[in-house]
This record gives structure tokens, sequence and C-alpha cells, in this order.
């Protein structure tokens, strides 16, 4: 059997850093390829070429026996490859089917540039249907979830009839139940023939689905074996370079009896129906559902980024009905979104300025708000090591040229440094790999063990079970289960998700 | 964009290159006339700095000008104002001209933040009103007969310098010393992220509205005392030379980025070419050729620099 | 000083040739670009070097080019100011510098201690003479009509010197014409093609129409022809028309029999009375602070004998 | 059941509130002076903002793409200039209208050669394309007015099948870039540049041609409006078309296209904002409203409409928000 794809030689270096140093490794026809490594190890740097957005400096590709240099996506399209990107990629402004169709509409005649509409919807429906997406085809994108948004893209992968398909973080904001969904749809492009390189930080995902996997550590190959020879353990080893014993670190706190956050009532039309909980000092209080399910909405409402028809948010017992997000984040209130993209970050700042932005108030010198250089220099300095970012990147780099993890390191860091009472997470934890993920589950419950509250929002259930003193279970706006640890259990957090009621 | 520091080697090549061919280019005298044309655009280009990092466009800085400027001469003028020879004329004068930029600046603000209607086509409507009101209430008229003590603002360069200069310094440390600043900066990068960070995104924006503003009536008191009229049509066309000037020296059209010391040069480097053309003793038509083409080399230059740059590593 | 060197041009024997700086303030109608070439052609004809420069319509630039021109040390400046009073300082520099100052078609305010010398028509009389004499035309007719007057840029000086001109003339006129559109043109021809049709909308009877500037009588006579009102003088349904300037559209229109009257301004008498004033300073003679340009109403009843003296003429001959 | 129905009557008002501004725009009007309310009056209305109509169907291309265009006023001197001077030395008309819409074309493709190959900000290529453009316009003309021939004003005047021919022109091209920009795979592509240019290159989209293209699109259009402008006012004055793209860009942005690119659209957006620029200036002269006011009543109503869009927007985008659930009646 020919080999689909090979990598030779391929290297790449920013600013001098380099990233990737001879690469070379080969995918098989057919066959689905894991690439894992650590967030910056140069996995998506390494998609980038191969999709024609990046050109090596030097080395050289093969695809179906044929030498493969892509100058442009366009020209990767053609080749038949396609690319679900890490980052979303799709226009907002634009209709779902005309998303899926953007590079290469079909014509209405061959002499005539004219979109042959009928054709875009049936396909698209018929795609959508795939990946299990209930919206019409003219259904503008933007009017879609961050979850919704990724099932998108991946139909858009589909569509392109490609022979290759690279999905670079597919699951970051799916659910259990959706990501289920897309392996199984893998699993008849596979039957189909269709080679795919899968790269995720989910290594259990991995390790189910992939054929062969590819560890890159550093911009190099570290290792490449059959899967079904690998353990999780031994691919950790080969990517952080040492053993890590566990996946979540050892709790060292308890909850108390004091409670920071009390949510009473909480209700508003169409979006959340008398949400009521408490948090206590010290407690990881987790959050599960399904997409959409109205997690994210609730904690803008408990941010006041959203408007509240009824009920009351106590911290520390006292109101913050009306208050504007500035006035609760004075309080101890810290919000993590789930898009650090468009909610988290200002990509093309600084990475000292969007860490210093919350806690700017606390650094200035007043009458005249002076910033205090020292002071925020060194809480710069600080924060950094406690979240350890990527000691590569220096302060005054663009945020945007770190990697996804390190990027979300810096949303945590940058409300670490107000030193909030309450935190609450939206999926903390998109997109970083086990290494930074062990790192942020540390943070977490350092946090909760200095006696701060966290909500914690998460769609792996796994994780909220490893975290977690309690969890709730949000199904339609409204909380259908809470779950103590002794109860703990996958099965009962999905069926309560889903549909079954499960008495409270 | 280009960047800061290039525009800034840029004035001084271009400066260099010129003196031996364009007559009394490099003469004492005609710097300070090139200073003294620039100064007042350089006061309303750093305010209009400010609003462009925000993201957002102030088109109605040089009807406000307009507007201000004949606000001043209705209090001072000698002739017909209504402070007419009074002590207090000129102090009442300057505080009304200032105040007059500061409330159409508070008008664009709510007009933005409360109304949420695109910045350009509000300052646009409010450019049209603003000279359309500038030029009704005065029927068209110039005002003169302007008090001296308010004409030695426009007299002594020394003193416009010390003007524009701490106006410039003021709107630099704001910008790149104080929490304002800094907030200013990351709503020009991100509005989104920047309200869920604890911005005062509402606030900041009409601030900015009304600070520039405030810097369109300074301009205006340095235009009306240079041109010792109160004039409803005082900056009327500097409009786009003002924009340009601000993106010359690198500041972005889509916010979050851009400096004063950036905004400075690019004002000095239009006006060096103008001046410098006209010594030249080109045509009318020509000059306004060659500046398209000095513009445009200098955005190449920057383009280019960049590439080398990207491409050497 | 540069006056030490009296008429030097005229002998020939010139030890140094002058150099005076042109400074207009726009070349927007053809009226200004007939004044900045006949100034510089009469500058020339003397031998004497040109340096022109055109301030677009900005008061601060047109400052910095005078002062441009003191730094290039020209012996004279001749200027169209922006307006009456934004010039003053420009004025002063000049005077500071000891170079003499000529003022073309626009006067400036009167300041203490600024000298200058200005050679204007009365653009307020010279459109008041005009008008009337289109009345005039009106009252023969023997009918009522009704009026519209085409305004130019608010902005300017001169074109509100003719909009009051205008209201001068029919003022107590109302039982032969009354006023029933001032369409506003920013003085830009596309603007008054537009104005005037709308008012031809709103009162398709309009049969006496001013206009500003003869610039935009071909504004005016497009948008005529679309309401087919465009007929020479005696014809039925003939529009009484006037205008302002005389260039040369006014003239064809003249020659052709669709004009009734425009006011003209002797741009040649203008250029010559400005060189002459500056050289007249330079020498040390006394000169008026004003010269006044009569100017003279053009109609089909002297167009023979005044079209010589009608820059428009000359231009349109060319 | 009356509220929902008052509900969606409420709704389909407020979706279209450009066009019921509009309606009461021309409704005061219309009381007002009955002049205003005469069929040939309406063809006015539309033969008037024409050529400033087209000028900003071609700015919307390029707003789209969340670009701008600073140059067309110049453009459409070079042409008119040029055009002027062929006429005058007695080209035929229609080798003068391709050398007009050649120079036009060209125009363009230098704007966009120096914004798509040299990554040059648009504005700032733009802003010296249109210095130097108003130069060579004045060099072309020697700053002189150049009267055309009564060919061109029978031009303007000229009927087909009963409409105006600028009326035609005018349709034709609003039909032409609709269709474009709808129906065309390149039309589409120009939605998804603007709204982020580096997703369109990896979607696979030829960004760099889509820019290209946009810009020779403006240049073209301005062309056209210049034509059209000869056919109205059948001179060339040292200011035609200055100062346009101010016209133009708030004719588009009015009619809902955004300037940080990816919204709005040709039809009903734009005509329908030239259109209102037009009629507010018709109505004031109808009306023989005091010069002196026509920018304050005209910026006012610009004012309400741009607030109207602004509060339509913010309603709209409550009433469609997400449901998570479907409130069942309590
Ligand atoms: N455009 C760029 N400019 C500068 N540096 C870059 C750029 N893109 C990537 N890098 C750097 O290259 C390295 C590899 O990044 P890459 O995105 O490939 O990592 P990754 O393996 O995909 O990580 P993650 O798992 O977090 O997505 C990182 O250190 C990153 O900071
Ligand atoms: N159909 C939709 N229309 C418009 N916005 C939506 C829609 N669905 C989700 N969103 C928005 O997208 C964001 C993410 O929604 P998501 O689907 O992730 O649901 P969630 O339950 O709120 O969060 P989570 O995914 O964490 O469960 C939310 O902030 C929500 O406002
Ligand atoms: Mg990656
Ligand atoms: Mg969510």
């Amino acid at each position: 059997m020919t080999p689909a794809l090979r990598f030779r030689g391929i290297t790449k270096s920013f600013f001098g850093v380099k990233v990737l140093q001879e690469v070379s490794f080969v995918v098989p026809g057919g066959q689905t390829v894991g690439i894992v490594g650590e967030n910056g190890a140069g996995k998506s740097t390494l998609m980038n070429i191969l999709g024609g957005n990046l050109q090596p400096d030097d080395g050289e590709m093969e695809f179906d026996g044929q030498r493969y240099a892509p100058a442009s996506p366009g020209d990767a399209r053609r080749a038949g490859i396609a690319f679900v990107h890490q980052e979303l990629n799709l226009f907002g402004n634009l209709a779902i089917a005309e998303n899926l169709f953007l590079g290469g509409f079909p014509w209405r005649a061959r002499w005539l540039p004219w979109i042959h509409r009928r054709r875009i919807h049936e396909r698209a429906r018929q795609w959508l249907a795939e990946v299990n997406l209930p919206h019409a085809p003219d259904t503008l994108v933007e009017r879609l979830s961050a979850g919704e948004r990724q099932l998108v893209e991946i139909a858009k992968a589909l569509a392109g009839d490609a022979r290759l398909i690279i999905l670079d973080e597919p699951t970051t904001s799916l659910t259990a139940v959706e990501a289920e969904r897309l392996f199984a749809i893998l699993g008849r492009l596979r039957q189909r023939g269709i080679s795919l390189i899968y790269i995720s930080h989910s290594l259990g995902d991995v390790l189910r689905l992939c054929d062969q996997v590819v560890v890159l550590r550093d911009g190099a190959v570290v290792a490449q074996a059959p899967a079904r020879e690998l353990t999780v353990e031994r691919i950790v080893a080969w990517m952080v370079g040492r053993e890590i014993s566990q996946l979540f670190p050892p709790r060292t706190g308890q909850p108390t009896d004091r409670v920071l956050l009390d949510v009473a009532g909480v209700t508003q039309p169409g979006v959340v129906k008398r949400v009521s909980f408490q948090l206590r000092a010290g407690e990881i209080l987790g959050l599960s559902g399904l997409m959409g399910a109205g997690r994210s909405e609730l904690a803008r409402i408990l941010f006041g980024l959203d408007p509240c028809a009824a009920g009351d948010v106590r911290l520390g017992g006292e109101s913050l009905r009306g208050q504007p997000p500035r006035e609760r984040i004075r309080r101890g209130l810290a919000l993590v979104t789930e898009d650090r993209r468009w909610d988290g970050l200002c990509a093309e700042a600084t990475i000292g300025d969007n860490l210093t932005l919350v806690a700017l108030p606390n650094l200035t010198r007043s009458p005249l708000a002076w910033v205090d250089r020292a002071a925020a220099g060194q809480a710069v300095q600080r924060i950094r090591e406690a979240v350890r970012l990527t000691p590569a990147a220096r302060d005054e780099q663009p945020v945007k040229t770190l990697s996804g993890g390190n990027q979300q390191k810096v949303v945590l860091a940058k409300w670490l440094l107000n030193e909030p009472q309450v935190f609450i997470l939206d999926e903390p934890t998109r997109g970083i790999d086990v290494g930074a993920r062990y790192e942020i589950y540390r943070l977490i419950q350092e946090l909760a063990a200095r006696g701060a509250g966290v909500l914690m929002i998460s769609s792996e259930i796994e994780e909220l079970i490893g975290l977690c003193d309690r969890i709730l279970v949000m199904r339609r706006g409204e909380i259908r289960d809470c779950i103590e640890p002794a109860a703990f259990d996958r099965e009962r957090i999905l069926r309560a998700a889903l549909h079954e009621e499960v008495g409270v | 964009m280009l960047s800061e520091y290039l525009v800034a080697w840029l004035c001084l090549a271009y400066f260099v290159a010129l003196a031996p061919f364009a007559p009394g280019f490099a003469s004492l005298d005609n710097l300070r006339t090139i200073l003294a044309y620039l100064l007042p655009i350089l006061v309303v280009s750093v305010g209009l700095t400010l609003v462009l990092i925000l993201g957002g466009i102030d088109l109605s800085v040089t009807s406000m000008i307009a507007l201000a400027s004949v606000v001043g001469g209705k209090i001072m003028s000698g002739e017909e104002g209504w402070l007419a020879g009074h002590a207090l004329a000129v102090p009442v004068g300057i505080v009304a001209m200032l105040g007059t930029g500061v409330l159409l600046g508070a008008v664009n603000g709510l007009a933005v933040t409360v109304g949420r209607i695109p910045a350009f086509i509000a300052t646009l409507t409010t450019m049209m009103f603003v000279s359309g009101l500038a030029i009704w209430v005065t029927l068209s008229r110039k005002i003169g007969g302007l008090p001296d003590g308010f004409l030695v603002l426009g007299q002594r360069l020394w003193v416009a310098v010390g003007i524009a200069g701490g106006a410039a310094w003021v709107a630099h440390a704001g910008l790149s010393r104080t929490l304002y600043g800094k907030w200013l900066y990351a709503i020009g990068h991100n509005v989104r992220a920047a309200r869920v960070s604890g911005v005062p995104v509402g606030w900041v924006t009409f601030g900015t509205y009304v600070v520039s503003g405030g810097f369109a009536g300074l301009a205006a008191i340095l235009f009306t005392a240079v041109l010792e009229t109160g004039n409803p049509e005082m900056a009327r066309d500097n409009l786009l030379d003002v924009v340009g000037a601000v993106v010359i020296g690198g500041t972005s059209l889509y916010g979050g980025k851009g400096t004063i010391v950036g905004t400075v040069f690019g004002v000095l480097f239009l006006a060096l070419v103008d001046n410098s053309l006209n010594l030249l003793g080109l045509s009318f038509y020509s000059i306004m050729m060659v500046k398209g083409g000095v513009i445009l080399a200098a955005a190449l230059v920057d383009t280019t620099r960049n590439r080398w740059r990207g491409g050497a590593r | 000083g540069p006056s030490a060197d009296p008429g030097p041009t005229r002998s020939g024997a010139a030890s140094r040739p002058l150099t005076v700086g042109v400074n207009f303030e726009t070349l927007q109608t053809e009226y200004w670009v007939a004044g900045f070439e006949a100034i510089k052609t009469e500058l020339k004809a003397r031998d004497i070097r040109v340096l022109e420069s055109v301030a677009d319509g900005d008061a601060n630039r047109q400052l910095q080019q005078v002062r441009t021109f003191i730094t290039r040390r020209v012996d004279g400046i001749i200027l169209v100011p922006k307006d009456a009073k934004t010039c003053i300082p420009a004025i002063k520099a000049a005077n500071e510098a000891g170079i003499p100052i000529v003022l073309f078609n626009r006067p400036a305010a009167a300041a203490e201690g600024v000298r200058s010398v200005a050679v204007v028509a009365d653009n307020r009389k010279l459109t008041r003479e005009t008008v009337a004499f289109m009345v005039e035309q009106a009252r023969q007719t023997g009918r009522k009509h009704k009026a519209m007057v085409v305004v130019g840029d608010l902005g300017d000086i001169n074109a509100i010197g003719r909009k009051d001109g205008f209201y001068d003339a029919v003022q107590g006129q109302e039982a032969v014409v009354e006023v029933v559109a001032e369409v506003p043109s920013e003085w830009n021809q596309e603007k008054a093609r537009a104005g005037v049709v709308n008012a031809l909308q709103a009162h398709p009877d309009i049969s006496f129409i001013f206009s500003s500037s003869d610039f935009l009588f071909p504004s005016i006579v497009a948008a005529l022809k679309s309401a087919n009102r465009y007929h020479k003088i005696g014809a039925p349904g003939h529009v009484i028309l006037g205008g302002f300037d005389g260039d040369a559209t006014a003239y064809q229109m003249l020659v052709e029999g669709y004009l009734d009257a425009t006011g003209v301004q002797d741009v040649y008498f203008e250029a010559e009375q400005c060189v002459q004033a500056l050289l007249d300073q330079l020498a040390g003679k006394e000169v008026p602070p004003v010269i006044l340009d009569p100017g003279f109403v053009i109609h089909q009843g002297n167009l023979e004998e005044k079209k010589a003296r009608m820059w428009g003429a000359h231009v349109a001959r060319r | 059941m009356t509220a929902p129905v008052g509900r969606s009557l409420g709704l389909l008002l407020l979706n279209q509130a450009s066009l019921v501004l509009f309606a009461g725009v021309v409704l005061t009007f219309g009381l007002m002076s009955p002049a205003f309310l005469q069929p040939a009056n309406a063809s006015n209305i539309l033969i008037q903002p024409a050529s400033t109509g087209i000028l900003a169907v071609g700015m919307t291309f390029v707003l789209l793409t969340a670009g701008v265009d600073l140059s067309v006023g110049a453009i459409m001197f070079v042409a008119a200039a040029v055009g002027g001077k062929l006429i005058l030395g007695g080209w035929p008309f229609g080798g003068v209208l391709a050398v007009m819409i050649l120079i036009g074309v060209l125009y363009g493709a230098m704007n966009a050669w120096f914004i798509t190959q040299f990554a040059i900000l648009a504005f700032v290529v733009t802003l010296a394309t249109r210095y130097f453009g108003r130069g060579l316009g004045l060099r072309i003309t020697e700053t002189r007015a150049m009267n055309l021939p009564e060919s061109f004003y029978e031009l303007g005047a000229a009927r087909v099948l009963g409409v105006p021919l600028p009326i035609l022109v005018f349709a034709l091209i609003v039909v032409v870039a609709h269709v474009v920009l709808t129906r065309t795979p390149f039309g589409r592509q120009v939605y998804a540049v603007g709204a982020d240019v580096e997703a369109a290159r990896k979607a696979g989209v030829r960004t760099r041609a889509v820019l290209f293209a946009v810009y020779v699109i403006c240049g073209f259009c301005a062309a056209a409006a210049g034509m059209v402008a000869l056919s109205q006012a059948p001179a060339v004055s040292p200011t035609f078309g200055n100062n346009r793209e101010f016209m133009a860009i708030a004719a588009a942005v009015l009619g809902g296209t955004s300037l940080f690119g990816g919204r709005g659209a040709v039809f009903p957006g734009t005509v329908l904002g030239a259109v209102l620029i037009q009629t507010i200036e018709n109505g004031l002269t109808i009306l023989n409203v005091n010069s002196y006011l026509y920018p304050l009543i005209t910026s006012g109503v610009i004012f309400i409409a741009v607030l109207l869009d602004a509060t339509r927007c913010r309603v709209l985008a409550h009433v469609n928000r997400r449901k998570i659930f479907v409130e069942t009646g309590s």
C-alpha cells in the first residue's frame, strides 16, 4: 500500500525560534494518525504547513506519491486535503451552506458564475444531517453556539470531498454526547478509506480513535507507534519528557460551611429558570450539561453581563442586583469565559497588558490613576510563574503568538492577579495539554484551599468527577440534578443532562 | 500603517534630501513657518488619535473647530462680541471655546454609547450639523477685532508651542502611563474582552469623544489666534489631512494601535511635504500629484522594510 | 529694502530681476483662473519672475504660503485672500518684512496698523445693477414674474455680497418679481442643477433666474432644457436670465440671445491695476488703499460696445 | 389573540424601519407641498441621486471588505476631464465612454495593486491617489471649467422606454451589483473577506484577487458616476467630484453597511441611503427653505434615521435572542 502522506525533514522557525525541527513521518493511506504533544509543541504549525497556510523553511511533503507543496489553502483543498482548524474559521455573516462551500461554490452552469443555491442547500442539508445539526442551511452562523459552530466546521471538511482530513482539536467545544457522535462520523469516514490526522489533548480519545500515534516534543518527533501498543501514561511520558503519575492533583483543602455565593431563583425568560444553588468557601462546584443547556448564559447572568429578570445573587451576603461587572469584580467575582478569542483576550495586545487588564485599578496610584509600572511588572512576573507560562515568550509579545494552551493560561492568570473570592470558570481547560491541565487543576485546587469558591463549568465529565466537591447538572435552563461525591457517576450525569428526571 | 519611528526617520530623510533643492527650506524662518502651520493641526490630530485607538472615528473635529472659533469671536470680539472690551472677555472666551468642543464631544459620545450609532455616521451628521450651524449663526460673516490678550496666543510662537506641546504631552502621558490609556487600548483591541474584564467601556468611550472635542476646542483657540478671526469655515477642508496625518503616524483605523509620538511625526511629515513643494515653486496641481506620490512612497518604504525584516529574520 | 531699486523693469536695466509671489485662495471658478492667468501674463510682460501658490480654500495654508513667499524674499505679493479677515496675519507678516502686498478682487477688513492695497469690484453693487436691469426687462413684459436665485457657497464673502445685491434690487419690486426659490449651490454644478430642477418642479412658472456666478449656467441651462423652458429672448416662455462674472459661457449665451444680462468684473483691468500698484509701491509712490473696478452690466443693448472689455469674450475666442 | 398580532405588526414595522422613515419623510414633504408628490418629481428624486448612488454602490463593495476608497471623487474627475477633452476634440460618443470606463478601471486597478501587492492600508493608498488624481485632473483641465456640447445634455434627458437614461443606468448597475453580491461565488467571498481575511484565506478564498476586484469595481463605478454626473450638468469644473467620497460613504453607511466589513447590501440598503439624502434636499428646495438651514435639517433627518436603525437592531437582537426553553403560559 502506498503511503498517503509523507513529511520529510520539515523545519520551521518564527523570529529565529525553531518550532519544528526535521519532522519526518508517514500517514499511511486510509489510516488515522493521532498527533499529540504539549501546548506549543508545534502540532498546529505542522498542520498549517500541510494545509498550505504556512510555508516550511525546509523539508518537503509527498501526497499520494507526488511532491506536494501547497502555496495556499486553496491548493491544499484542491489536492484533497481538508482542515478543521483549532480556532473556528467560520463567517458569522454568512449562512451555514455558504460557509460549507465558500472555497468552491457549485455553479448553476459551466459558463455562468451563478451559485446553484438549490444544490448547495441540498448538499448542506445532507452534511448537516451527517453531523446531526438540526438547522436550516440558510441559518446565519452567527446565530449558532460555539458547539454548533464546531459541528459546522466539521461538516465543512466533509463537504470538501477530501481524501485527507486534518482535525485540530475538534472536540474542544463539544460535550461528551456530541463528541461520541463525531467519533461515529470519523468511523464512517475511515470505512470510506479517507485518511485522518487527529490532534487532541484528550489522550484517551486519541488512543481509541487512531491507528498510529505521533508524539511531538519541542517541535521534533520523539516517538511514533501503533496505538494499540500504547497507554496514556507512556504517551504522557514522551510528551513531557518525564513521568506523571496522576492526572488530577490530590485534594488538600476541604469545603467549609461559609456560603460565598448564594444564587436564589435566578430567572430570565427563555434563558434560565429558577436557578438556585449555594457555593461555599473552599468548594469546587461542577456544572455539567449538554451543549446549549444554558450554562454559559447562567455564568454571564451571574457576572452581570446579561440581564436577569428575577431572583437574587448574593456575594458574601451582599446582593449584587443591578451591579455592573466592574463592581462585581471589585467585590471579588471572576469569570473565565469559554471563548478566549472573542471574550477572553485582546489578541493583538501584549501578554503583559492582557495579564494586568483586570487588576489594573489596583496597580495605579491616585489621583490621576497613574499606572505603577514597577508594581505592574512585578505582578506580571509573579503571576507568570504561578501559572508557569512558557518562559520563551516575552511580556511585550502579542498574545496571539502564544499557543492555545498558553493563551488559556493568560486568561486564567489575569483574574488570579485580582485575588477574587469566587471564580466562575467556563471550560477552563479547553484546548490545554495534559501537563498544563494538571497545573490548572492544581491552581484551581489551590484557590479552593485558600478559601475561594469555584464554579466550574465543563463539558468533560471525567474532569468534573476528578476535581469537584459537588456537581450540578443543567438541562434546558434549569438545574436538574445535584450530585454528591459519593454518587459521582458518568452515567447518572449524562442521564440527567439528557432527559430522564432524577430526583434532586 | 507606518511605524512611528520610521515616520520620524522619513521626516529627517525628507528634510535632508530636499534642503539643497528647495530654497530656504532649512532656514530658521521657514522652520518657524512650518511650526506655526502645524501646531493647531497637531492639537486636533492628537485628540483624533485617541478616538482612533478606541476603534472609533470623529469626523466632526474640524467642524467643531469652526463652531468654537465662532463662539470665541462672538464673545471676545471688540466689534461685536458680547463681552467686547470687558476684562473677562479673554478668559471667558477661551473657556467657552473649550466648552464648545467638550459639549459637542459629549453629544458624539452620547450618540455612540447610548444611541449605539456607528461612530462614522454619528460624527458625520454632527459634522454637517455643526458646520451648518457655525455658518448660520454668523450668516457667513467672519468675526474680527479680537482682543490683543487673545491674539498673543497666536503671535508668540513659543506660546503656541507650549500649548500644543503641553497638550500632546498630556495625551501621551495619559495614553502610556494611566489606567485610562490602558483601558483605551484594551477597548480598541477587543471591546468584548474589555467589558468582561471590568473595563467601563461606556464611560471610557464617552470620555474619549469628550476629550477629542476638548482638543478640537483647543485647536480652535490656536487657529483663531493665528488667523485673528472667528471664522465659521475654519479648518473646513482639513479633515482628510488630519485623519491622513494620524494614520501615516501609525495609528490604526481599526483600533488598538497608535501613539502620540507617531501622530506628531505624521503631522510633521505632511507639513514638510506641503511646505517644500511650495518652496520648489511647483504649480498647484503638480504639488497635489507629488504629494500623493510622496505619501505612497512613504507607505511603500514601510511595507518593504517590514517584509525585508520578516524575510531576513 | 527692495524699494531701493525703483522701477527697474521698465528701463530693462535691472541689476536684479524682480520676483513677485502670487497666491490665490482657490481656482474654483473660471473667473479665478482668468485672473490668475491675467496677472501672470501681466507680470511676465514686464519681465518679472512669478512664484505661485494656491491655498485650496484653507486659510491656515494660505498664511503658510505667504510666509513661504517672505522666506523666499519676494519683492511683492499679490494675494486673493480667503476672506477679508483671516488674511490680516498674512498682511501683517508682509508689512513686517517690508514687502508690499496687493489684494486681488477681495478687500481686507480695516485693521489698525495693517497696510495693503486692494483692487476690487463691488460685488453687491454690481449685482444690484445687474438685477435691476433684469427687473426692468421684467417690467416691460407687463406681467408679474416668479423669481429664483441660485446662491453660491455660503462661506464665500463674494457669494454673500451677490446674494445681498440680488435682494437689494428686488426689494420693493414685488409687483414685478416675487422671489419664490433660493437654491443653494455650494459652488457645485451638480448641486445647482438638482436645485434648479427641484425649484422648477415646485414652481413651474418661474420666469426669472439670477445665478450668483456665470460658471453655473451650464447646469441651469440643462435644468431649463429638461423642463423645456430654455428659449431665446423675445420668444414666448423666455426665462429672464442674469448672472455675474462675465465668463465665456455667459458671452456665448449673450451672443446667441439667451442671456439677458451679466455683471462683468473687469479681470484685465484688475490684473493690470494690481501689478501697477505693486510697482508704484516699490517705486515709493503713494497708492490709495482701494482701487475700484467699477465693472459694468453687459446686456443685449450694449454687447457690441462693451464686449471688448468682457474677459469671457477673449477666453471664448481663444 | 390581538397581542401577538400587534407584536408582529410592530416587528414588521421595525424590520422595515428605513422604509418607514423614508415614507415618513415623503409624507411630510408631500403634506407641506403638493408639488412634491407629483409624478415628475418622483423621477427627479431618482435621477438626482443617480451619480452619488452609483458611486455608493462601488463604495459598498469596498466597505464590505473592510476597506475604503477615498479616491472615487478624484477618479470621477480624471475620467470626466479626459472624457471632456476627447468630446471637445470631436471623438465619437462611444469611444469617449469606453475611454472613461477604462480610466476608472485602470485607476481602480492601480489602487488595488498597491493595496494587495504591498499590503498598504487602503486608507493611505487611496488618500495618496486622491491627491494624485485631483492634481492630474486639474492638470488636464488646466484648472479651467470645461463646457461640454449639447449632445451630453441630450444624453441626460434621453429616455428609453419612457425611463430617463440616468435612472436606467443607475438601476442597471444596482441590479447587477445586487446579483453579484448575493448570487455569485465572488459576492459571497466579498462578505467572507470582510468578516475575516485570514479565515477567508484559510477557507480557500483567493483573498488578494477578491480585494483586487472590489477596487476595480469601485473604480468602474466612479467612472460611470462621472458619466452620469456629466449628463446632468454638462460641464467639468475644477471641483468636479470633490468630496463626493463622503456622500458615497454616508449613503452606504446610512443604508446599513458597516465600515468594519462583512455587513451591508446594495439593495435596498445603499440605494435607499442615497435616495433618502437626495429626497431631503429635493423637498427642502421645493419648500424653499432658507439655504442656511439645509445642512441642519439634512443632518438632523439622517441622524434620526441612523438612531432608528440602531434602535431597531437592538430590539431585533433582543427579540431574536436564543431561547433555551420555550416559556409555556404561566
Ligand atoms: N504566527 C506565529 N508567530 C510567532 N510564533 C508562533 C506563531 N504561530 C505559532 N508560534 C509559536 O510556535 C510554537 C508552536 O505553536 P503551535 O500552535 O504549533 O502549537 P500546538 O502544538 O498547536 O499547541 P496547542 O496544543 O496549544 O495548540 C508556539 O511556541 C507558538 O508560540
Ligand atoms: N442558538 C443560539 N443562538 C445564538 N446564540 C447562541 C445559540 N446557542 C448558543 N449561543 C451562545 O453561544 C454561547 C455558547 O453556548 P453553548 O452552546 O456553549 O451553550 P451553554 O449551555 O450556554 O454553554 P455550554 O456549551 O458551556 O453548555 C452562549 O454564550 C450563547 O449565548
Ligand atoms: Mg494547536
Ligand atoms: Mg458554554
